[in-house]
């Protein structure tokens, strides 16, 4: 009796966010899936059944390559920002003593996500152009005498962009982990006799797993959907599956560009799958 | 219901979706038009797939054959506008000239007619029902900066001269991009196309092939897709030679960075935007489009425009609103009387400079080619995915 | 009585900030035996217990650990072992493995750590559930492991910070016969942080109790519950009660306290039932509420209440003058 | 204070890199923004002017800035609210055992990590296949939600994780019905998590491209607009946005480190017995 | 000794998927008694008083107070109100509006409930309080506003679980004080979970023995401490050995043991101070070890160490046969 009542309860409560789901995630999945195996003209989408994008996709060493270039980026913009958001987070937690300079610097590292990613990305390339100041910089200190052709728009400046877009999401839970974290755990290290080394390798790194964890999942969702900052950052000379999914719906490629998402989307699907064997997020969070 | 209550909604890219024609289309006629700016591949995107949000489509004619058959726009009554005859013969025979030939590619008044209000397939020719009512259109040609070559250019082949690796640039949008790596393998002699604006699948391979091999050489520094990327490619020496529009020249020449539009031996390749009208408008809407269209022909914009280097469709309407001395530089390719300034007031020209290309008649009668959308145009988009990912 | 391998405080002093922690304070512990320090919340058992375990720093002062200056040195190499309040067992590792966690530090190789830290559990009687995790053991199994732990670096002393206070009263009697018993065994010093004055008093060889940041008393046991200095000293060890005669204060122990037909006049105001005994407080003007703690036999044969007058009594030996 | 170890200040040096590293475009940015009328989006400078902020506030040769920024600010505000309400109804919901319970869950991951670009193109498809009208206000919110929601959903695990039960059970035990225990106790309580739900749930709204690019409609969000502006000559009008809009996050976050600073002062006022033995 | 204000369990039985945390028992607490419940970690305590309390639904049995069955009503309306173990506290209101809670939420009016609410903080003496927030109290001052919250409703029972375990043993026995004045100053039922049974007996007119989800012994605190009916209350209760003669299982109180020149023999094995008397454990064959209970005096006129022979002795009559 009550628990019927509670399980009402429950579902009136999830309704609005199964609403959402249900008409804004699964009805375009289908959608898309749907229309994967549909043909298309210049102008229209023909309802048809047909393996024939399937079969494009996966006869296109454009295709192989692309992913692999997408996994590429990924793995890159994933080390890079484990590895700094990492020591960010470690800092914070266990630098900083009193918690309201902790939440002033975390703030500190998040006003600059309240300016449009367009304009962060395009800001970089007078920095980082042929006579940007990264540039000028270097010849006037007599680093180089000749500017750094690779700033710009080549795999450089796409990885740099995605660490500067996207370490936030990986300092967020590796903080929310450590801070978590007994401390008393790691004087019992310092007790143990463990170096500031050790203790960070055999205490803090394998309690901070979940929060790498949830970390690697947004880095690595984030990246491999991406198809503007790869345009952007590499002068267009670069492609991920983003972009070529984009491309085909600039021209109208709809089936084309859902065969595509959908083996896109099915990529990141397992990824995500088998980091989710690793950890519990709803009980880490 | 008043006509100044009425909004029509028009999008299209930000080279002619601007808001000095909005104001002044509020002081002219009294309604209000909201412009939305997009960028080109948006710009398709709207035209094809959602025709309730907007009412008038600037798109580009190649666009055009694409977006038609979606029958997400109407067709429009040439005898309701005003200065139909004094179009320019481009979009309507297809011939600047009677002796002009029709050059390859998606030429403008193939798409421009069809049979009747519901037509939905090309007319040959004027039929009295328009696709799109041309407003704006130039012909492209290669970007340089002068000051950093430091030697004459005269050919598409250019672009793909080693003694440029590194700094060179073409358009990342495939349907314009083809067009001018065809205007480059032709000029080189390496191809000999059937028809550059509709290329068969050995003649893609090898287009792409070419750049495909030049790009592994690190021939190019980027490609670009918006207009404003051109110009900072240009203006920050990032390039020296690229594919550019014409105000984007504009655009680097007013920062005082000298920057050519060069004409080439093998000619331009061209292209042309127009209205469209969104098959959901009707009654007083409808009216106060063809109304605006009426304005649109009547000459401000045509002056406007032209002052930024494009043209207009009817360019002697046009000339009551330039000046002696502006028709004369950017119409007549003469030498400017007097400093030749940009709608918005940059200085764009000193006296006794002429205008890259010469007059109209040399410039849109050297067109090679018109931006196209060929009958492979999903093998060539592959194609062309495959170059960006080499 | 001080020896060569005395832990010796000297003028050891903590503050944060503007507070004072720790203040000045100055103790020899003499080796081998088993110490409580012992005092109310605040007063700086914790610090002082760190500060000697090198978990937080000397602010002022010297810490000799056998004649050896240990202030400075890092945690691992004083010589001494820390067992937390909480424990703080590494939870992603097995009970083996957190016990073999300092020599694994040390780098010493997997066979020879796994069998060291099996002797040690052996020793707590851990030995079969070595390989489960922490979460997966009670608390006072928890507690033995962190015992373990803290004794495989074979330290000369090891400091125990409030260790049985997460148990439940009944498994803390028996973790502090362990304790005991291990520490008799081992022969290392204890030094053990409570504020629980039975567990003070049954554990202790010495019990040192702190007030406000310094030493109050320090001595054996039943030197410090019989001969309190101070009137807080007798308040806090319990047991006692603080009667003013004369101007003088003086404690006198509850159970010296006898219910008789003379002596002080007294209201009966709580009765208070502890099993065998039975605490009877009593209102005698011009004094703080007195305890007379009496044999349940006694109690109930003589029908007291609540709001009876009756007459307190004790021997004048059993009264002890206080210092303060 | 405690001696600090030498790693301290490795560390120091490189979170200071770091901060330099997240602030450096929006410092070229800010310095660009100050460019003489003359100058471009690129370095060199050629002078320094307030001009492009004034710009700011003129009409631009294209675009509709202020439009595209109301619309931003009220979709944003539309998410926010959204996401606040519909995730604290969620993390509520997931407190206790429903049927459906696991499938939501996985479902609400599938949202968090599909592509972007995938939802813009599958909502867009289907609005086009049923023939409506694609609008900021409806597809684009639908769409930005699939995005906020998930984070919404995932702080609410985080703070109903660390949310005392029996802080429910006394205010049931006091007489508050469940709509007052809500009301009264919970919300009150976790409410400071809420603002941060809200914070979030609007930034990841302002900001967000891919999901409106082609839900949006016929009116243009901030960024789209910022997009299609770059398909004409454009100026460091777009820095003086960029310059404005930190300079407002800074504002905001100022304003609400000050309140909770004034309202700690306050409360300090009444003095604390905490931690005391009395 | 049934009255119509009594609180009756029958065959109340709690499960949690297999486990029976409280397996049908049957009860009746007099009115205006403070009822100690009292057994090991697990046993079913709290799960007992959540069912009375109304925040655990119960699996069989009913729960009847004054008569009626109370078991499937909302908390507030069963006439109960709880304490809970961490006070609970709400953070975000002020001392008065944590108390006045309850009246808000029957709609009472502002001023009317704020009177009511520091009439209760005065009873607590909490008023000069009233104003603060939770976070700005300590340990027993916390305890007091939960008290005045859960008494604003005017229960007819107050359930308590585990009141007193956050708090120091300083603190815990002052407070365990005011519990007692306050339940006689109300006159209401007090039902009081703990696992220490020094509390339960300084503070229970009646005791109730938990043990593996049954009640194992229930009454007046003297009689289950003299009269365990079982050798596990024995043992819970403390203060008793369990010895086995003629194959039976016998109390005997360590107080009652004496050590003497006859009777049985044992080994002394451990001895523990405790202030004002000791317990000398000592291990005499085919028995558990065995407790002596004495005074200082007489232990330390002794001179008794571990490992010295010794014979215990008792007066027959203070032996106590065990049920089971
Ligand atoms: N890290 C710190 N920063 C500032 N003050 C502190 C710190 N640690 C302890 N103190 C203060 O120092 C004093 C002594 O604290 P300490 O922890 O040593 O007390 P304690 O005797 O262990 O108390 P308890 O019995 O509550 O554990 C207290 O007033 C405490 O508030
Ligand atoms: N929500 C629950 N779900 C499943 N089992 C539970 C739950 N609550 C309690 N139990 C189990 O029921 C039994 C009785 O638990 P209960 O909390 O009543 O014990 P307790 O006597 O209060 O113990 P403690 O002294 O440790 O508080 C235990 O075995 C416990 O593990
Ligand atoms: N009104 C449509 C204008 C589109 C401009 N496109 C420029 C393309 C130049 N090659
Ligand atoms: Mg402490
Ligand atoms: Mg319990």
């Amino acid at each position: 009796m009550k628990h019927a009542r509670e399980t009402v309860i429950g579902w009136l409560q999830a309704a609005p966010l199964t609403l959402v789901l249900l008409g804004f995630l699964v009805a375009p999945i289908v959608t898309i899936f749907i229309v994967s195996f549909w043909q298309a003209t210049e102008f229209s989408i023909i309802p048809a059944f047909s393996f024939e994008n399937y079969e494009f996709l996966f006869g296109s060493p454009v295709t192989y390559k692309v992913f692999m270039a997408t996994f590429r980026y990924a793995f890159l913009t994933w080390a890079f920002t484990l590895a700094i958001g990492f020591t960010v987070a470690y800092y914070l937690a266990f630098h900083i003593r009193s918690q309201t300079m902790q939440i002033a610097l975390f703030l500190l590292c998040t006003i600059p996500f309240w300016t449009s990613n367009i304009i962060r990305m395009i800001s970089w390339i007078p920095f980082l152009g042929r006579n940007g100041i990264a540039n000028q910089t270097l010849m006037s200190w007599g680093v180089i005498d000749q500017p750094l052709e690779w700033l710009l728009y080549s795999d450089f400046s796409v990885i740099l962009a995605f660490v500067h877009l996207y370490t936030l999401f990986m300092v967020v839970p590796i903080f929310n982990t450590m801070m978590r974290i007994d401390r008393n755990l790691l004087e019992a290290a310092r007790d143990n006799g463990a170096s500031g080394f050790q203790t960070l390798i055999h205490v803090i790194v394998p309690l901070t797993k979940p929060g790498i964890m949830i970390g690697t999942i947004f880095v690595l969702t984030l990246v491999m959907g991406d198809f503007i900052t790869v345009r952007f950052m590499s002068g267009s000379q670069r492609a991920n599956v983003g972009r070529l999914i984009s491309n085909d719906i600039s021209l109208l490629q709809y089936p084309s560009a859902a065969a595509t998402a959908v083996v896109l989307l099915c990529t990141v699907l397992i990824v995500i799958g088998i980091l989710l064997r690793f950890v519990n997020i709803r009980k880490e969070l | 219901q008043e006509i100044k209550n009425i909004t029509l909604r028009q999008f299209g890219t930000g080279v002619s979706n601007l808001n000095d024609v909005a104001t002044r289309v509020k002081e002219d006629l009294g309604f209000t038009l909201e412009m939305t700016a997009l960028d080109s591949d948006a710009v398709t995107q709207r035209a094809a797939t959602q025709p309730d949000s907007f009412d008038i489509a600037d798109i580009e004619y190649w666009i055009c054959k694409k977006v038609w058959p979606t029958g997400n726009l109407q067709a429009m009554d040439t005898s309701k506008i005003a200065n139909y005859d004094k179009i320019v013969g481009i979009f309507r025979s297809g011939k600047l000239t009677p002796e002009s030939t029709i050059a390859q590619g998606t030429a403008p008044h193939s798409v421009g007619f069809v049979e009747g209000p519901g037509g939905t397939s090309f007319a040959k020719e004027e039929t009295g029902w328009m696709t799109l009512i041309p407003t704006i259109y130039n012909a492209d040609t290669l970007g340089i900066r002068p000051d950093l070559i430091g030697r004459p250019i005269s050919s598409w082949t250019e672009l793909l001269n080693p003694e440029f690796k590194g700094k060179a640039s073409i358009l990342d949008i495939s349907s314009i991009g083809i067009m001018d790596m065809a205007m480059v393998c032709e000029a080189m002699g390496e191809i000999t196309y059937g028809d550059k604006g509709n290329m068969t699948r050995e003649e893609i391979d090898k287009t792409m092939a070419i750049f495909t091999e030049a790009k592994k050489n690190g021939q190019f520094r980027a490609f670009w897709k918006t207009f404003d990327e051109s110009v900072n490619l240009m203006a920050s020496g990032e390039v020296v030679i690229q594919s550019m529009w014409s105000p984007a020249i504009t655009a680097v020449k007013s920062r005082g960075i000298p920057c050519v539009y060069q004409p080439l031996k093998e000619g331009y390749r061209s292209w042309g935007g127009g209205l469209g009208l969104s098959k959901s408008l009707t009654g007083m809407e409808l009216d106060a489009a063809y109304e605006y269209i009426n304005w649109y022909l009547s000459g401000w914009v045509g002056g406007y425009l032209m002052r930024q280097g494009y043209y207009s469709a009817v360019p002697e309407t046009s000339k009551n609103f330039m000046s002696e001395n502006e028709w004369g530089y950017w119409f007549e390719g003469k030498a400017a009387t007097d400093v030749i300034t940009s709608p918005t007031g940059d200085v764009l020209a000193q006296a006794g400079e002429t205008r890259d290309g010469g007059s109209f008649y040399d410039r849109m009668g050297a067109v090679a080619c018109w931006n196209a959308v060929m009958d492979e145009n999903q093998y060539m988009v592959r194609k062309w995915n495959e170059f960006i990912a080499s | 009585m001080r020896t060569a391998h005395d832990l010796e405080l000297a003028n050891l002093t903590k503050r944060y900030g503007d507070t004072i922690a720790v203040n000045a304070i100055n103790h020899v512990f003499a080796p081998g035996s088993y110490v409580c320090l012992l005092g109310p919340s605040g007063c700086g058992k914790s610090s002082t217990l760190r500060m000697i375990a090198g978990h937080e720093s000397v602010s002022e002062g010297a810490i000799l650990l056998s004649g050896r200056d240990i202030s400075a040195l890092p945690p691992a190499r004083r010589g001494t072992a820390m067992m937390f309040q909480n424990y703080a067992l590494f939870p992603h590792l097995s009970v083996k493995d957190n016990v073999a966690f300092s020599l694994r530090m040390k780098g010493v190789d997997k066979p020879t750590r796994h069998a060291k830290a099996m002797e040690l559990l052996e020793l707590v009687d851990m030995a079969p559930l070595a390989e489960r995790l922490p979460a997966q053991l009670s608390g006072g199994q928890q507690q033995r492991v962190a015992l373990a732990r803290a004794l495989v670096t074979e330290p000369e002393v090891l400091l125990l910070d409030e260790p049985l206070s997460a148990l439940d009263p009944f498994l803390r009697i028996r973790m502090r016969a362990e304790l005991k018993r291990l520490q008799r065994e081992l022969g290392i010093t204890f030094l053990h942080v409570t504020h629980g004055q039975d567990e003070a008093l049954a554990l202790a060889d010495e019990v040192v109790v702190m007030n406000n940041s310094v030493i109050e008393q320090a001595g054996p046991a039943r030197e410090v519950f019989n001969t309190p200095r101070t009137e807080f000293v007798a308040r806090f060890m319990g047991g006692h009660n603080v009667v003013t005669l004369d101007g003088q204060r003086h404690a006198v122990r509850s159970d010296a306290v006898r219910l008789a037909s003379d002596g002080l006049p007294a209201t009966v105001s709580a009765i208070e039932y502890q099993g065998d005994r039975v605490a009877v407080t009593a209102q005698a003007e011009g004094q703080e509420p007195i305890i007379a703690l009496m044999s349940d036999e006694a109690f109930y044969s003589n029908d007291i209440t609540p709001g009876q007058p009756v007459h307190l009594a004790w021997d004048a030996g059993r009264l002890h003058r206080l210092q303060a | 204070m405690e001696k600090r170890p030498r790693s301290f200040y490795v560390l120091s040096l490189f979170f200071a890199l770091f901060v330099l590293f997240l602030y450096g475009p929006t410092l070229t940015i800010g310095i660009l923004s100050f460019q003489g009328p003359e100058g471009g989006l690129t370095f060199p400078m050629r002078g320094v002017s307030l001009n492009w902020f004034h710009e700011l506030f003129q009409q631009q040769a294209v675009g509709d800035i202020w439009g595209a920024f109301r619309r931003s600010f009220a979709l944003g505000l539309m998410v926010m609210v959204t996401t606040v309400v519909v995730s604290v109804m969620a993390g509520l919901a997931f407190r206790k055992k429903f049927p459906g319970s696991g499938l939501l869950f996985y479902l609400t991951i599938a949202s968090l990590v599909i592509p972007s670009i995938l939802i813009s193109l599958g909502v867009g498809l289907i609005f086009n296949q049923l023939g409506l009208k694609v609008h900021w206000a409806t597809s684009g919110f639908g769409s930005q939600l699939t995005w906020t929601l998930p984070f919404g959903l995932l702080i609410m695990f985080a703070v109903f994780n660390r949310f005392d039960k029996s802080y429910e059970e006394a205010a049931r035990d006091q007489g508050a019905t469940a709509w007052q225990t809500i009301r009264y106790v919970v919300l009150p309580i976790i409410a400071p998590s809420l603002i941060g739900v809200a914070l979030f749930g609007f930034t990841l709204s302002y900001d967000e491209f891919a999901r409106t690019l082609l839900t949006a409609g016929s009116y243009n969000t901030l960024p789209l607009e910022i997009y299609g502006i770059t398909t004409n000559v454009t100026t460091p009008v777009i820095y003086a946005l960029g310059t404005l809009t930190t300079a407002f996050s800074l504002l905001i976050i100022g304003a609400f480190l000050l309140t909770a600073w004034v309202m700690a002062r306050r409360r300090a006022r009444h003095g604390s017995d905490a931690g005391k033995g009395v």
